[in-house]
């Protein structure tokens, strides 16, 4: 019998990797297992918890429960060097770029369009391709506290080349299979629909990775539209997504997956995401983050200057399916 | 009569047509989405979409809304709303039997690009999204199904990149490289005609022709030269019902459907 | 750069192992995706499913939510050369190997009391031992389709040496690490609240392994308190914990639990536990068989005859904890 | 006045009054809950008991019912219902802060056995259920506390079977097996003494005896000669207050509490 397994094949990416038991220390430390009142304004909480050169991860997309409010204000305090994961996403990456706050993507889906293609072709940011299904593997590991999580995919393509990820010759079946190592993203942002001010936290309808981004994060973000009292996870505990402990910063924020939708709460805007997808030059993008971003101080004066109540009643009145989400 | 439609209204009915009843789809955004309800409406009333951001089973309200990906209109009325873990995790132990893909490029053993064009992977001449789930959907799902426009250089004898994997990766099989036996692409349908896989070589093999066009006016339109099937069949436009059921009921707004050539056909 | 990973050790355990490619084979051919109607009696589904020499897993206790009923036709079917997943268990094997239905058992928890002990004390069952985290590690894997799961558990101790994991040596972050293969089950047994007539089966309150094992085992039978219609899993999609395709067999099982309880439904009848706790002698053993098993010929005539309308009405009576189970 | 109580109440007051408020624990069936109770009770209101079947930050309702091991009264109010596997990672990833076990046999550094007796694995002299979740406490959580009672034969200079990992297995320490690091076991409580281990050697440290009994009382009872600490606290026996709140709230029908020999301290 070996008494090795065989190495088929070594993706060339950098990656982002922490030993298991430095993101076990780190846990201990400093996530509070006590439950402590984290609610804070959306300006302190990426104050305090996202630095520059952190590698972000967010969950889901920008169509729908994506943490755009978070997002916008990552790009108004002007972070730099972030590493993203760029996993189911369509526009915050193209908007994290545009901003200057990029520096390296890991590729489940890139984001849309020609702006965000310009800045990899131009090399402004650099990539490595995976899949959505091998980056959230990534965060399973992470979340799970092993070094990687084998898979099936990528196998035999450039795709598993240019990532992360090794291939090796299983040693119960004799298969060839990834390994993909696994991912602990420094700081993870996530919109949900309900959330106690400890962290509790409660999403309906497909929760993508959302508890996985949290548990395998050091520093967890969570904005909700509606913060509830804890005795609402207690009475329901099957329904419970993100515990506590894995949380750092509450944020209330209504409307915060805005211009995509929440689902039970508002419908996405269709005009102002046409507005985003348009954009091509680097003179555009410039117009759109300072009329929308930089120009504004806050979420709250975002949503009244520059959305306004008629346009939120409309997305209010367009979100009629409730059964589900309540 | 005559009967006019785009190439995408061709490649989506000649899509849903494809599909068995009673069968599990992995369904990505845009395209798929509109042939698997189309397909529900008309052909297989018990196709069970899955989605990778974690909906099985939706029973998908129409019209189709572009902003709806993983929203309240295109997962209403699931059997289960989970993770993309658990969504992938379906496909990989083998419970998804269809998996439908676009392309920016295929090759003879249909891999597919959805990455770069150009030969410098840090400099590409242009660069796409990427893999997003497709990867996925091609590595595990039983049959994988390719909708791609006919274009000429988007058939290619090696794909500037490998996204997601064919029946043969620079010469190595599916099997040899560990993906799951007995899988892989199993049609691709074009705006021009259908393809297949020939049993024992696995290279790509023209099997049909949109009604009013000749085998070689597909061929011409190719940067590679595929093989032709002994019988090629002629691919009906879409019918009456199936332009009815498009325009009018899944996507009124030509979101999808309006996209591609104006063709013409007299039925 | 290695070229190789080293194998630091490997466990002496004969494993049960299916190639992730004849599983695949298996759910492709045999797993039906069309709606049918799966509503059987228990008689039947455990004829139909249940094969001597078949590896046999089972979800929760005997206490909580465990699949008695199912376990009573089995043993009533005296079925054979069993291999069974102890995980979680108390009585289930203690009854199991009583009937003569098991010959190897691998152990997360053996069960209870000193009937089992014996019979592993005089060999007529082979055990090899894991930990109720390694056998869900390998229900987790099975379910996933992937050969083995990398895991921190049984390190240095013996029982790994019995068991059927390997130890490496972690490509990313050199640490030791053990891999436990997939298992994948012939057959699994779950007594959950709610199913449809298709299978799409619901649970109230911690879910232990439920989907895990329904997913990686080639057959899966379920009992239900209640058969509901589909409608009320399309209402609330987030609540469903098995879908239906990974099922064979429905059973209609009012009181499937007993003498372990149901939450929401009924409490655990403690007077029949102890009894079945305290048996010690084969005699005694033969005797409980006999008259709560063998001579009886359904689960409805073992509650009318050998529990009675009075006591279940009393284990009605004293669930009286319906938060979270509705 | 004197007070009377058991083994096992003497070694859950004892186990309560070591935790910290705040904090997670990850409680087996039995002895830990009835521990993780009355500190939740008396000093520690805001512990978090984790269950391996899946349920976070339970309010367990007393009295402490045998039966409901996963059923509605233990797991009444939780945080989160999840899967065991979830449950799991929660302690394989660092998020929880205590365990609690209980062994048939203990060695030197802190291995513990529940598996079996005899040197013959396919045909043990006594056998026991076996680890269940008992190992991943041992391997993942922080700081790992067991308890058991005081009887010479359970502590042996090498576990007939290691079940579960101390801070060396054969000469290995834990980090070299692969654990993680900075765990292992914090406390072995038994129903004469307390012990820690040596913060250089990693052996067994009696810190605490009972009060009433002497150092040698409590070596005298062991199988292996532990290192004794340059000074030994004396434990005190439960108080009034401990004993009421167990024996009228917690366990009024003595099914864990009762356990034990009875034991008689003056106060």
């Amino acid at each position: 019998m070996e008494d090795y397994i065989e190495i088929l094949q070594r993706g060339e990416a950098d990656i982002h990797f922490v030993h298991p038991d430095e993101f076990r220390k780190f846990v201990r430390d400093k996530k509070n297992r006590g439950l402590e009142d984290k609610l804070m304004d959306v300006k302190e909480a990426v104050k305090k918890y996202v630095k520059n050169g952190d590698y972000l991860a967010y969950d889901f997309s920008s169509l729908t429960r994506g943490p755009q409010s978070l997002i916008r204000e990552i790009i108004r305090q002007r972070k730099k060097n972030l590493w993203v994961l760029a996993k189911f996403t369509l526009l915050e990456t193209v908007l994290l770029a545009g901003a200057g706050c990029v520096d390296k993507i890991d590729v489940g889906f890139l984001g849309f369009g020609p702006y965000i293609a310009r800045k990899v072709q131009e090399g402004a940011v650099k990539v490595y391709d995976y899949s959505n299904g091998s980056v959230t593997y990534r965060l399973v590991a992470g979340a799970m506290g092993i070094p990687f999580m084998p898979a099936r995919d990528l196998l035999g393509t450039d795709t598993m080349k240019h990532s992360g990820g090794i291939v090796v010759r299983d040693p119960f079946s004799k298969i060839p299979v990834a390994l993909f190592p696994a991912l602990n993203p420094d700081v993870s942002v996530i919109h949900v629909q309900e959330a106690d001010i400890y962290g509790n936290a409660r999403v309906y309808g497909p929760t993508v990775a959302t508890l996985e981004t949290a548990m395998a994060s050091k520093r967890v973000i969570i904005s909700a539209e509606r913060i509830v009292e804890t005795i609402e996870f207690r009475e329901h505990p099957n329904w419970t997504t993100v515990p506590y402990y894995c949380v750092d910063a509450v944020v209330h924020a209504p409307f915060g997956a805005y211009p995509g939708g929440t689902q039970g709460y508002y419908e996405m805007d269709s005009d102002h995401y046409l507005k985003l997808t348009s954009i091509k030059t680097e003179e555009e993008m410039q117009k759109y983050l300072e009329e929308y971003i930089y120009s504004v101080d806050s979420h709250e004066e975002f949503l009244e200057k520059r959305v306004g109540v008629k346009r939120l009643r409309e997305l209010i009145q367009n979100s009629q399916i409730l059964e589900g989400y309540r | 009569m005559e009967i006019e439609f785009t190439d995408t209204e061709f490649m989506i009915c000649n899509a849903a047509r494809l599909l068995e009843d009673n069968k599990t789809i992995f369904v990505g955004w845009g395209v798929p989405q509109v042939v698997a309800i189309l397909a529900e409406k008309l052909y297989t009333p018990n196709i069970v979409q899955v989605f990778e951001f974690g909906a099985i089973g939706p029973q998908s309200r129409t019209p189709f809304l572009r902003g709806t990906m993983g929203g309240p209109s295109n997962t209403y009325r699931s059997l289960q709303w989970c993770s993309m873990n658990l969504a992938f995790s379906y496909a990989q132990v083998g419970y998804i039997d269809y998996g439908m893909l676009g392309a920016a490029q295929i090759d003879r053993y249909g891999n597919i690009n959805s990455t770069m064009i150009g030969d410098d992977y840090s400099r590409p001449k242009v660069r796409f999204p990427g893999s997003g789930g497709g990867n996925e959907v091609a590595s595990y799902c039983w049959k994988t199904i390719i909708v791609m426009a006919h274009e000429k250089r988007r058939f290619v004898e090696r794909c500037d990149f490998i996204t997601s994997p064919g029946h043969r990766m620079d010469g190595k099989t599916r099997e040899e490289v560990g993906l799951p036996a007995e899988t892989g692409p199993f049609r691709v349908i074009t705006s021009k005609g259908m393809f297949g896989f020939d049993e024992e070589t696995k290279e790509l093999k023209l099997i049909g022709v949109l009604k009013g066009l000749t085998v070689d006016d597909v061929l011409d339109d190719m940067g590679i030269k595929p093989l032709v099937a002994d019988e090629v069949v002629e691919l009906s436009p879409p019918t009456p019902q199936e332009l009815k059921t498009l325009r009018e009921e899944i996507d009124p707004y030509g979101l999808i459907i309006s996209k591609g050539a104006k063709f013409k056909v007299e039925l």
